[in-house]
């Protein structure tokens, strides 16, 4: 029994959505995908109060953002030699407090499914066609700008 | 040369733009970079949004591109800011 | 609005037991520690099948575990300035698939959920009285030996 | 000195020894080692678990301990292999 031959099923999953997710459902989904996982890794974003902000509003491009999550998945999948993995990026009004962002990845080691979350949550960030903006309590809107920090964790990969 | 070019604008550049899609002749415009020449030479307002702050990110075919990027007719350009998705 | 403030309810939720443990609800919770929560990172071990093995017995020292587990904990919080953590360990015969432990850790920003996540399954694992049983399809059953690979990892917090 | 100390076994070491707990008079046994060579002298069977394969590890009253650590009466001291968690 190796590895690889039961994994040859792991087709990444990838979703953009306005709902929210199930995260237990995603979860369980995961940890049946073969006998061999050992450990599922997961982060979720969620919309960070303070400021005034009252919520945030997510646009993105279709098509080529389920694209580059798909090949980001795919990326992190051979790396990492997942068992599998999952993300769902939500889009459209999102309160505070509310998930925005799910990635999981599971695989034999935890090692190995903890480096594939965090690759994927950090190059997701800036090399996924995404955009915020934040909507404040006393009417004012801006879009979000991108973070040096987040660049350089992206490139850190 | 004959057919046309689908333009995007997303986020704060659409704001700028005023519109989020257009659609325009190919005409004489074998690279990104001639387009955008091609689109400020015709509208001021467009030239006004390029010159906001912020860095012009594009893709071409729904993949990430420069301004160097060799165009052909029927070819979906997108122009946006650094993305800011998670 | 300070982080400190908001944090002082941020009291670590441990937890050993023999029933499954609800990822859902667990996650909610933290979710809704603070609205200075901008991440939850998470980490779900499961009984890694192959080998011919059938399931694992765990067998730990109870109240001591519970004390280590705590102080872990604590000390994650402090260390990564979370939000709010979680920590449930399950206890009794486990079969493949099935999910031993599970870790979460909520913070402002996610390079601190996630390296909280990393810090409390590596001291976890070597660092807190539980020991594992393998169970074979041959009858065999022999006691898991401590890995040098796991030690290292927990020392190198 | 009178009283008594708890001993207790995990894991491997609790099947080689082939209890889980015992209570034993607290006597002249100042240190964890000065207990295990007490234990030693009037049990071979519990002589021969603490030679098998693999470390021993100590605690205290429910916390981490060496063989060095002082005893007093009414302590639980407990024996066990590396711990395997996660």
């Amino acid at each position: 029994m190796s590895g690889s031959s039961l994994r040859t099923a792991a087709v990444p999953r990838v979703r953009v959505q306005d709902d929210p997710f199930d995260i237990a459902a995603e979860m369980e989904c995961l940890r049946q995908a073969s006998v061999l996982v050992g450990g599922i890794g997961s982060f979720i974003g969620v919309v960070r109060g303070g400021g005034g902000l009252v919520a945030l509003s997510l646009e993105h491009y279709p098509g080529m953002c389920e694209r580059i999550l798909t090949d980001l998945a795919t990326e992190a999948t051979e790396r990492f030699d997942l068992c599998g993995c999952t993300v769902i990026h939500r889009v459209g009004r999102l309160l505070v407090g509310e998930p925005i962002v799910l990635v999981l990845a599971a695989a034999a080691h935890r090692a190995a499914a903890l480096d594939a979350t965090r690759f994927l949550i950090d190059r997701l960030k800036t090399g996924a066609p995404f955009w915020k903006s934040e909507e404040f309590d006393d009417g004012r809107c801006h879009w979000v700008e991108s973070r040096a920090v987040d660049e350089e964790a992206a490139a850190g990969w | 040369m004959s057919g046309t070019v689908t333009i995007l604008y997303f986020a704060a550049l659409r704001e700028r733009v005023g519109r989020g899609r257009e659609v325009v002749p190919f005409g004489d415009m074998p690279t990104v970079r001639a387009l955008l020449e091609a689109r400020r030479r015709e509208d001021a307002g467009f030239n006004d949004a390029f010159s906001g702050p912020g860095q012009v990110r594009v893709a071409v075919n729904k993949v990430l591109a420069d301004f160097s990027t060799p165009l052909h007719a029927g070819d979906e350009v997108a122009f946006f800011p650094p993305m800011t998705g998670g």
